[in-house]
C-alpha cells in the first residue's frame, strides 16, 4: 500500500503481533509489573521468573496495537536466559535505535529479530508503543535492586 | 453492544445544504498535504479547523489592537475591551442565554465543569448526596466529580446505556432519587455521536429539585442550542471545537445560581475590594475571571461565532446528518465495520466509532495517516465507556462543514484497502 | 512615603545597548496611530506587544497543523503536540529549570498561583500556620492567599516596605515564624519597580522549612532569572507580559513537590486511569493540565522565548534600566511630578507610578492618550499597596525592549502640557 | 491643549471638581449609601435627607477624578429640593446622555449644569466615571422603596 507503511509493518513485527511469544502465563513469578500509555489505553504486563541474576523466564502480556504487542513478543524472545546485565544493555540499545540516537560500536549484543523495530523511528508517535515493553521492563528490573514487589510504568 | 444491523441508508446523494466548496475555500489548512496525500481532516471531535476570518482577527487584534482589558483608560485598551465584551454577547446569543453576565470565559470546557465542581459543588454538595452522571461521559464530566464524591462521601449513578448506545431512561426516575443534588450530562457523545434528550432529563433533574449540568462541548458546535428552552442550569463547551482559537471556553450559568457562588480563582480582575486581611468579589461575570483573560482568542472566536450563524446552525446540523448517513450506509456496506453507537442519523452527531477485524485503532490510524486521512485512535477520553463497550480503543472519524462525500469515498476507500493491506503484510 | 529626592541621574545619554530601530521594525503594532499621534505605548505592565514572529507562528499554526495534542496518531496531532513541547523545554532552559516536566501551562500567573493555593496550600496549610506575604504584592498573589487563610484558620503575616518602597528585611527573622509554612511574594514590583531580593528571602524561608512562591510576572520578562539559583520552589509568570500571546502562563515547580501535589483541574489529558468510581493522574506535567490546553498560543510563545533570548535578557535588562534611569531623572527634575518607589535604576525596574498635583490618574491617563500615549491609571491590582502609599491610585509608566528616550521626552513633555492645561481649564 | 480635551473638561466641570456642592456633611441621614468602580477605584459616599418625597438635603463625598466627583457635585445641587420621581427622571436622562441614547421629547426636565456631561459620551471608559453618583442615587432612592438601610452600587 506504501513503503513507508512497509517498513513499519514488517513480516518479522506481524508475525510477533499474531504470535506473541511469551504470552503463557508463568506458574510462579518473581517479579510482576505493569506497564500503561494513559493517552493511548495500551496496557501491558509482565513477571518475571529470576535465578542468580539470569532472568530463566518470563511472560508478557499486551493488550494494545501491532508495535506495542509485536515488541513484547520480541523482548519476551530474546532476553529469556540472558542475565540482568545483558538485559539492560539491550534495552538500552532498543531505546537508542528508537529515539533514533547513535548506538555506541564497542557494545555487542545479540539483537535477535529486535532490528526489524528501526522502522518505527519514521513514526515518531508510535515509538512510546514501541517503548513500553521496555519501560517495563527496566522498572521491573530497578524494582528487584530497590527490593521492592511491584512496578508500574509509563512511556509518557 | 453486538455489530449493528446492516441498514443501507442512502436518502440524499444529491448536492447538500451547504455550499461545500465555498466553505472549504475559507479554510486555509484544507490544502495542507500530509505524505503527499491532500489533507483528508476527520477528526472535527478532538478540535476543528479554523476559517481564515479568525486567524485574521489574531492578526489584526495584535497588530493594531493589542492591550490589557477592564483597566485600561487608553485608546487600545478601550478598543481591546469592547472587542472582548462583543464575544461575550455574541455568544449569550448564540446559545439563548437570558444575558451576557452569564457567560463565563474560561480555559475550555473541562475547567468550566471544574468551575461548577469546586465552586458549587463544593458547597452544595454533601456526604450522602448523590450525583448522576451517565455511562457515556467524557472524562472531563466524568473526573471532577469522582474526584468531589471521594472529598465529599457523595455517591455517584450513572445512567446506563443500552446496546445501541444511546441512555436507557426507563429507569431514571429511580436513578435521580430525591437526595439526588446534580445530574451532569453530555449533550452529544464523543464517543457513540448518540444526542441525549437534554431537555427531558433536566425536567426529572428539576423536579426532584436537582442542579443540571450539560456538557456542551460536542453538541454546541454540531446542533442549534438554546439553553432557555433546555432550562440548564449549567452549559459547558470550548471555542476550539467550533471554529475557534484554543484556549478559550465557556461556563453558562443562570444568573441567580452564579450569583450565590463564591468564585474560583482568585486574584486581578474578580474583585470589588482588597485589604491585607480581607476581600470581596466583583459582579458577574467578572467575579469568575480572574488575571489576565486570553484577551486575544476571545476577540478571534466572534468570527468563528459569524461564521456558524452565517452558515447557520440548522444547516450545519443538516450537513452533518446528511454526511453521517452517508457515511454510515457506506461503512455498514463494507461487511466488516463494527460501530459503536446509534445508526439513524437522525438521533446521532457525525463522530463514528468503529473498529475493524483485528486491526488495533492505532494501526488504523497510522495506515490512514499515510493516505492523508486524520483520524483519531484510543480511548477518546471515556476510558469506563470503552471498557463498557468491552473494546481497549476505537478509531474514530468525525465531521464538520467542511467535510465532503468525496472525502468519506476517499476514506471508505482506504478502510478496504488497509484491511487487505493488513491481512497480508 | 515622602516625595523622592530630586537626583538627577544622567550616566548613559549615549547610545543604549540595543539597536531599537530595528527591534521596533518587528512590532507591527508600534506603527499604530492613537488620535492622530504615533502611538508611544508605555503600558507594558499591564501586557507587552508582540513581535511578527509571534503573530506569524499563530497564522502558520492554524493554517498548516491545527489539531489536538498528545491523544493524536496523525501527522497534524504529532506535529502539533512536538511544537507545543518544545515551547515547554525552552521555557524550562529560560528560567533555569531542571526539567521541562516542571513547566505546567497555565493560563496566567494568577491561575498559576491559585494552583498552588488550591493543590498545595489546601494540603498542606492547617489552621494556625503562617503564610508569609509582602504589603507590596499583588492582587494575584494576595487574594488566593487571603482565601485560603480564610478557609483554613492561618493567619497572614507581611514583610513591610520602607519609605523608599523596598522590602525592609530587618525583621525577616521575626515575620517568617517557625509556624511558617509558605513565604509568597514579588521578585520585582508592578508599582513600584522595585527588585526584591529574592534568593535572601528564600534562604531565610527555608531555614525555618517554609516553601517559598515566587511572582515572577514582573521579573521574568524583564530580568534574567533562575530559579535554580534562587532555590524558589514555585515561580509564576505570563507569556502575554513578554512578548508572548495572551492565554498562556507558567507555573515552575520543583519536581519533589510537584510530584506529591494533588492535580488541581481533572478531565482528560491528565488522568492515568479512569473507572466509573476511580481516576488516578498521568505523570508531570500533565497531571496538571487537563482538557484541551491553549495549544496555538503555548506554540506561539516559543517565537517570543527567542526573541527575547535573542536579545538578551541582560541586555533587556540594562536597556530598561538605562531607561528608567533617564526617565526618572527627567520626571524629577520637572519639580511636580511625585514618584512612588526607589529612583536608583539599579534596584528596580521600568514600571514607574507617579502622580502630579492634584490630577486625578484618570484624567492623567485620558490626556495622556489624546497625545497618543498608553500608559495605565488606579490602583494597578494592589489596593493594600494603594493605601499603604496613602493614595487611591497612580498614573504608571512602564517600559519594555522598544522603548525610546525619544518616547520619554514625548511623555515628559507632555507631563509639562498636561499640568498646564489642567491648571487652566 | 486638544479640542477634544476641552469637550470633556469644560469649565462647568472643573469648577464642580474644584469647589464640589454638597460636600459638607449631614448632621442627620435618612438614607446613607456607598458606590465604587472596583476597576479605577473610585469611592463615593451619599447621604439623603427625605422629607414627603422631598430630598431636602444631600452630602456627596467623592474620592475620583475630575468627571466622577463633578457629576456627583452636579448631582447634589440639582436634586435638592425636588421630589423623589423628579430625581428618578432626571437619572433616567443623565444616563440616557452619557451613554448617548436618544431622550424621549415629552420630558421636560431642568438640567441644571448636567448638559455639561455630555462631552464624555466621546471618552466611553470615562463614562462610568460620570455614572458612579447617579447608580449610586438610583441604588439608594431603590433601598428607600425597599425599606432598607444601606446601600451600595458599582457601575461595572
Ligand atoms: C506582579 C504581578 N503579579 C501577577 C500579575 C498577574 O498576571 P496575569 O494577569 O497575567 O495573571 C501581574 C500582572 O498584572 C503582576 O504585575
Ligand atoms: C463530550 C466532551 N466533553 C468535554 C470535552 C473536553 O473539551 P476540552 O478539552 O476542550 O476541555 C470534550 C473534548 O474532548 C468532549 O468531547
Amino acid at each position: 500500500m506504501s513503503d513507508m507503511l512497509d517498513e513499519l509493518y514488517r513480516d518479522v513485527i506481524m508475525d510477533h503481533y499474531r504470535n506473541p511469544r511469551g504470552k503463557k502465563k508463568l506458574d510462579k513469578s518473581d517479579i510482576h509489573s505493569e506497564g500503561k500509555n494513559p493517552s493511548c489505553g495500551d496496557e501491558l504486563e509482565m513477571d518475571l521468573q529470576i535465578k542468580d541474576g539470569i532472568i530463566e523466564d518470563v511472560h508478557v502480556g499486551c493488550v494494545g496495537c501491532a508495535i506495542s504487542v509485536s515488541s513484547g513478543s520480541m523482548l519476551a524472545e530474546v532476553i529469556k536466559g540472558k542475565s540482568i546485565d545483558e538485559v539492560k544493555k539491550i534495552a538500552e540499545v532498543v531505546k537508542k535505535m528508537l529515539k533514533g540516537e547513535p548506538i555506541p560500536d564497542d557494545i555487542e549484543i545479540e539483537m535477535g529479530d529486535l532490528d526489524a523495530l528501526e522502522g518505527v523511528k519514521k513514526f515518531p508517535v508510535r515509538i512510546k508503543c514501541a517503548l513500553l515493553s521496555w519501560t517495563t521492563l527496566i522498572d521491573s528490573i530497578d524494582t528487584v535492586a530497590d527490593n521492592k514487589e511491584r512496578a508500574f510504568s509509563t512511556t509518557e | 453492544m453486538g455489530m449493528v444491523e446492516n441498514t443501507i441508508i442512502k436518502k440524499s446523494a444529491e448536492k447538500g445544504v451547504l455550499d461545500i466548496n465555498k466553505i472549504r475555500k475559507d479554510f486555509p489548512v484544507l490544502n495542507r498535504e500530509v505524505h503527499g496525500k491532500k489533507l483528508v481532516y476527520l477528526d472535527n471531535a478532538a478540535t476543528t479547523q479554523k476559517p481564515r476570518a479568525v486567524i485574521e482577527a489574531l492578526v489584526d487584534y495584535y497588530s493594531n489592537t493589542n492591550a490589557n482589558v477592564h483597566r485600561g483608560l487608553h485608546t487600545l485598551a478601550e478598543e481591546a475591551t469592547s472587542a472582548f465584551e462583543e464575544t461575550r454577547s455574541l455568544t449569550a446569543g448564540f446559545i439563548g442565554a437570558e444575558e451576557p453576565a452569564e457567560i463565563i470565559y474560561t480555559r475550555n470546557a473541562t475547567e468550566a465543569i471544574n468551575l461548577v465542581a469546586y465552586s458549587w459543588g463544593r458547597k452544595n454538595i454533601r456526604k450522602g448526596d448523590r450525583i448522576v452522571l451517565t455511562e457515556m461521559e467524557h472524562h472531563a464530566n466524568l473526573v471532577p466529580w469522582i474526584v468531589l464524591a471521594k472529598e465529599t462521601g457523595a455517591e455517584l449513578a450513572y445512567i446506563p446505556i443500552d446496546d445501541n448506545g444511546c441512555l436507557d431512561l426507563d429507569d431514571l426516575g429511580n436513578i435521580i432519587t430525591p437526595n439526588t443534588k446534580l445530574v451532569a450530562f453530555m449533550q452529544m457523545s464523543n464517543v457513540l455521536g448518540t444526542i441525549n434528550p437534554a431537555g427531558e432529563i433536566i425536567e426529572k433533574a428539576h423536579k426532584r429539585g436537582a442542579i443540571t449540568l450539560v456538557d456542551g462541548a460536542q453538541s454546541a458546535p454540531h446542533m442549534p442550542v438554546d439553553v432557555k428552552s433546555l432550562d440548564a442550569d449549567f452549559y459547558a463547551f470550548s471555542a476550539h471545537k467550533m471554529l475557534g482559537p484554543t484556549g478559550v471556553g465557556f461556563l453558562y450559568g443562570k444568573r441567580e445560581i452564579l450569583d450565590r457562588m463564591e468564585p474560583f480563582n482568585t486574584g486581578g480582575e474578580m474583585i470589588n475590594e482588597v485589604r491585607y486581611d480581607y476581600a470581596d468579589w466583583n459582579d458577574l461575570p467578572h467575579k469568575f475571571e480572574a488575571g489576565t483573560p486570553n484577551i486575544a482568542d476571545v476577540i478571534a472566536f466572534k468570527p468563528a461565532l459569524e461564521y456558524l450563524n452565517n452558515v447557520g446552525m440548522d444547516a450545519v446540523r443538516e450537513h452533518e446528518r446528511e454526511l453521517t448517513e452517508y457515511a454510515l450506509g457506506k461503512m455498514l456496506d463494507l461487511g466488516f465495520v463494527k460501530i459503536f453507537g446509534p445508526t439513524d442519523s437522525a438521533h446521532r452527531g457525525g463522530a463514528i466509532s468503529f473498529i475493524v477485524d483485528d486491526i488495533h485503532s492505532h494501526d488504523m490510524a497510522t495506515m490512514l495517516d499515510t493516505r492523508g486521512i486524520a483520524v483519531r485512535a484510543g480511548h477518546h477520553c471515556a476510558q469506563p465507556l470503552m471498557k463498557r463497550l468491552g473494546v481497549s480503543s476505537t478509531t474514530r472519524a468525525s465531521f464538520y462543514i467542511y467535510n465532503t462525500r468525496e472525502e468519506i469515498d476517499e476514506f471508505i476507500a482506504s478502510l478496504v484497502e488497509i484491511r487487505r493491506y493488513f491481512s497480508n503484510v
